[in-house]
């Protein structure tokens, strides 16, 4: 248990290669600021969506590299910041290594279980491997045939938002799954953020809801609307018209600059961005669906 | 016009894997008309949706409450596309070449891109795995060249051009990838024996010149050429007032 | 929606590679039972566990050969219809394949996944490639390092058991999962046996709790108490006095037969080894201990 | 008595992979006394258990209600074990060897085995990749003989004889392997610089000959040879009474 602040500052360092997923549910944008405001440096930040929040950490100029599959603004556009940096307009040059969704999903499926590699079959035919050499292949030792591989991904750092986790992280997470349990189990550290700490026996009531488990957990932080503009099921809904605001913001560079300064650099937490921000609730708030629970008893 | 031809490409109980937008509109058309048991995946875990509105996204939370299943990415990926269990998938693409090639990852080179591109997501497998796929897009001749900047999910071409289905199969592909293009003036198919883009069919009013303006290629057409229904009363009623009412993605 | 009797009679054929699966939890002895009565032969049957349900189908004729991690009788001793047909004392010959716990949860997960082989780090120091060549190796094109290897297991049909599901074979399981998720997606066809048929919304309102979905599934059948002796976490506890009992039943082939002939053969269905045992429901019908339900709500 | 041997052997906080039987007497007697967070990890899929009841076996439904997470055997093999989040795996054995190697898989040949066991389960996975493996069996020349019929779970002896943990090492084991066992008489340990199980502690009233006697090799010493503590009172009794009320494990 720890604030996102001390979590950061322990477990985020300059050069290192940093994870926060989320496949479009709960992205920790909380956490993102948070690297931003300490001005972290050089870092290979991996996603396969780098979404928003890369686009503002390559911007703040926090990212050395990015590992991704999908570099968009869903259903709205361009991620401009990611875009002026890779197509040379001035931005500070970004490395970029690129996969598929599978790609990146098998990679860190590799990194969870420890390979040095996952097989896949995929990228015949396309011009991925042509500018990633870090795609390969492998001949099956029964059939003989040849499946690409990609190699583990092994954060130094995972930065997992879920719905609710005890104080010891063992964390529950529902709605859309993403690559999360892989990315935890992948990294050197994990920061789990949630939107509600709960007790040890509300994680024992349902024991199969729970995708990490407190063993593999470096870091607890309650961030509640920590996900936001991101959305967490059962808490609050995506914030779409932020999405469609960003292409504006992230296509004039100093319109982006002005959002960091007022929204991340000038507020000194996730609270304050929040006392910013008043109308979330009313907005976005989730309504009542709860589902039925199920018995465990024997 | 282009999301009620998709639809009707739809067969009842199908398994589709579904990308955002029209192709999002087209299943959800299929399923409040002749198909009501299609099973619409999205690749962000969410699996026999039912969305009770339009969703903005692939991972909206909307695609999850009340879907059949939800599950994590390296099962959507590894048990249900690589198992061979999506039946059509939809994809879209900045340029879409002769040999149904598409390109969502750069306009130039890759070094130095003119346009940067989103990449690839999960197309290049879809496009490899799914039992077909359907591409969606609006024709003109910077979208239709002969030959894409480059190959993000491939199509009947293989490695070194060179044509047909057979090259698919010789390089361990197991769907028949890129087999129909839905446009916004007719529909393209690859011709098995040359595994080249024809004109299939027209839509009402469009000559076939019309489209061959529109596309990079010397394009051939099918010996019978096909005429596209306009969308019924009930399809635009659907489309209109019920599926898209915001006019998220449709015009006009 | 069929009866066990009419899947196992479309779906079990003579030679064929069939799975039941379910670790201590959510063992179909239904199924097994009901392959025993419909006399199906030279049966390739894999499972970790074989347990007491393929012992039974050994001493039955079922099973041409085994392929199996760890053939015993949990907590009490061995599985001697088993026992006798690999010691060569009488009973009929049986083939053996053999891998340990995590082999077979890598050949089921390559053959969910549709490749090949897994790999995996693991056999170094032990006898188990020295008798199963089927146990391989690899070599990492990253790192050079070499990895073991398993095939694929691509079942012909796999039986499923499952606390509920609905009409279309929309699945949910909670407690222990076992392999039955690799399992079902790993075989060419499923049936899925269920304690209690509900209602799709009953599915939908917790769809992370779905297991198996209805478009990998060829037949749902309900059969309360199909587990018994092993349990379904919810419904009933583990009868751990007949696992106990079957110590000396197995291990006197009379005995054993006189078994199959009362509880297997001498009754018609599940519905009638149920009538043999009126006192199964007080003395192990599960306690209710619900869960509270989660919001799904946006 | 090996019950709480094998206890003291836990640190607190530690990840242990629980066999059934007297391994998870021994760690639940250890929650209870000196490490209240151990974390039982059973290959059933249980995670964080604490079973209200003596499980029976491994996938008791004791065992998942309250406990902290449940999840497939995939995850348990690949994310937690060869991940190397245990620490402590237990292993017992019809035959454990001079090299610490472990046989439940055959006495006699494969082919034509005299006595079928079980097999591995998952018990060579533990020996290679728990951080360290304790071993628990009782003390008879049967059971301890100079070279295992089979060995399903690797001690030090390398593939092909020789000796040290190097030979581990080398073959690309991540885990220490079984580096004590804790027999009803006395606790040996391999010696690190011969691979070779050695004589570490005796039990109250036991002398080394006593020992000796019922190993099939010539059993070296430690230098400075241990003495095992009896239980203690608060040991006894929550063997006795709490934990192991109706002597399934316990003899006397």
């Amino acid at each position: 248990m720890t604030t996102l602040r001390d979590a950061v500052a322990r477990f985020v360092h300059d050069g290192d290669t940093v994870v926060i997923e989320g496949f479009t549910h709960l992205i920790c944008f909380a956490a993102g600021h948070e690297i931003i405001r300490q001005d972290r440096r050089d870092l290979t930040l991996c996603r396969l969506t780098p979404d928003l929040i890369y686009d503002q950490m390559i911007a703040a100029g926090c990212a050395r590299k990015l590992v991704f599959s999908w570099a968009g603004n869903p259903g709205v556009g361009s991620l401009h910041a990611f875009r002026r940096a890779v197509e040379g307009k001035g931005a500070p040059p970004l490395e970029i290594e690129e996969y598929s969704h599978f790609g990146m999903v098998a990679r860190f499926a590799a990194g969870a279980a420890r390979l040095p590699f996952w097989p896949l079959r995929n990228y015949m035919g396309t011009d991925l491997p042509r500018v990633n050499p870090r795609i390969r292949h492998v001949t099956c030792p029964y059939t003989g045939e040849t499946l690409a591989t990609v190699p583990a991904l092994n954060p130094d750092v995972s930065i997992i938002h879920a719905q609710r986790a005890d104080a010891q992280g063992n964390t529950q997470i529902w709605g859309l799954l993403g690559v999360q349990k892989e990315a935890a189990f992948a990294s050197a550290h994990v920061i789990v953020v949630v939107e509600e700490l709960v007790d040890e026996a509300v994680i024992r009531a349902d024991p199969n809801r729970t995708v990490i488990p407190g063993m593999i957990v470096d870091a607890v932080v309650v961030e509640p609307w920590g996900a936001h503009p991101s959305y967490a099921q059962g808490y609050y809904d995506r914030d779409n018209d932020f999405y469609v605001a960003w292409e504006a913001i992230s296509r004039d560079r100093e319109a982006l600059e002005r959002y960091l300064d007022e929204f991340v650099r000038g507020v000194s937490d996730r609270a304050a961005y929040l006392d910013k921000r008043p109308e979330l609730a009313a907005r976005l708030k989730a309504k009542a669906r709860y589902c039925p629970g199920v018995n465990y008893g024997f | 016009m282009m999301a009620s031809v998709a639809a009707r490409e739809l067969v009842d109980g199908e398994v589709v894997f579904v990308g955002i937008g029209l192709p999002n509109l087209a299943c959800n058309l299929a399923r409040a008309t002749h198909a009501p048991h299609l099973v619409l995946v999205y690749e962000s875990g969410a699996v026999g949706a039912a969305p009770v509105r339009l969703p903005v996204s692939i991972g909206d939370p909307a695609l999850v409450t009340g879907s059949l299943m939800v599950c994590g990415m390296a099962d959507v990926f590894q048990l249900i596309l690589q198992n061979g269990r999506i039946g059509v998938g939809f994809l879209g693409g900045a340029q879409i070449d002769r040999s149904g090639n598409i390109n969502t990852t750069v306009i130039g080179t890759y070094e130095r891109p003119t346009v940067r591109l989103p990449g690839s997501g999960g197309a290049a497998e879809i496009a490899i795995h799914a039992r077909r796929t359907l591409v969606v897009a609006k024709l003109s001749p910077r979208a239709f060249p002969e030959r894409v900047d480059f190959i993000t999910s491939p199509g009947h071409g293989g490695a070194g051009g060179g044509g047909g289905g057979a090259s698919r199969r010789q390089l361990g592909m197991p769907g028949a990838g890129p087999v129909k293009v839905i446009t916004d003036k007719a529909v393209l198919e690859v011709d098995e024996a040359t595994g080249e883009l024809v004109l299939a069919a027209l839509y009402p009013g469009v000559e076939a010149s019309d489209v061959r303006a529109r596309v990079g290629w010397p394009l051939q057409c099918r010996s019978r050429l096909g005429r596209v229904e306009p969308p019924t009363a009930t399809e635009l009623r659907l489309l209109r007032d019920v599926l898209d009412p915001e006019r998220r993605y449709l015009q006009g």
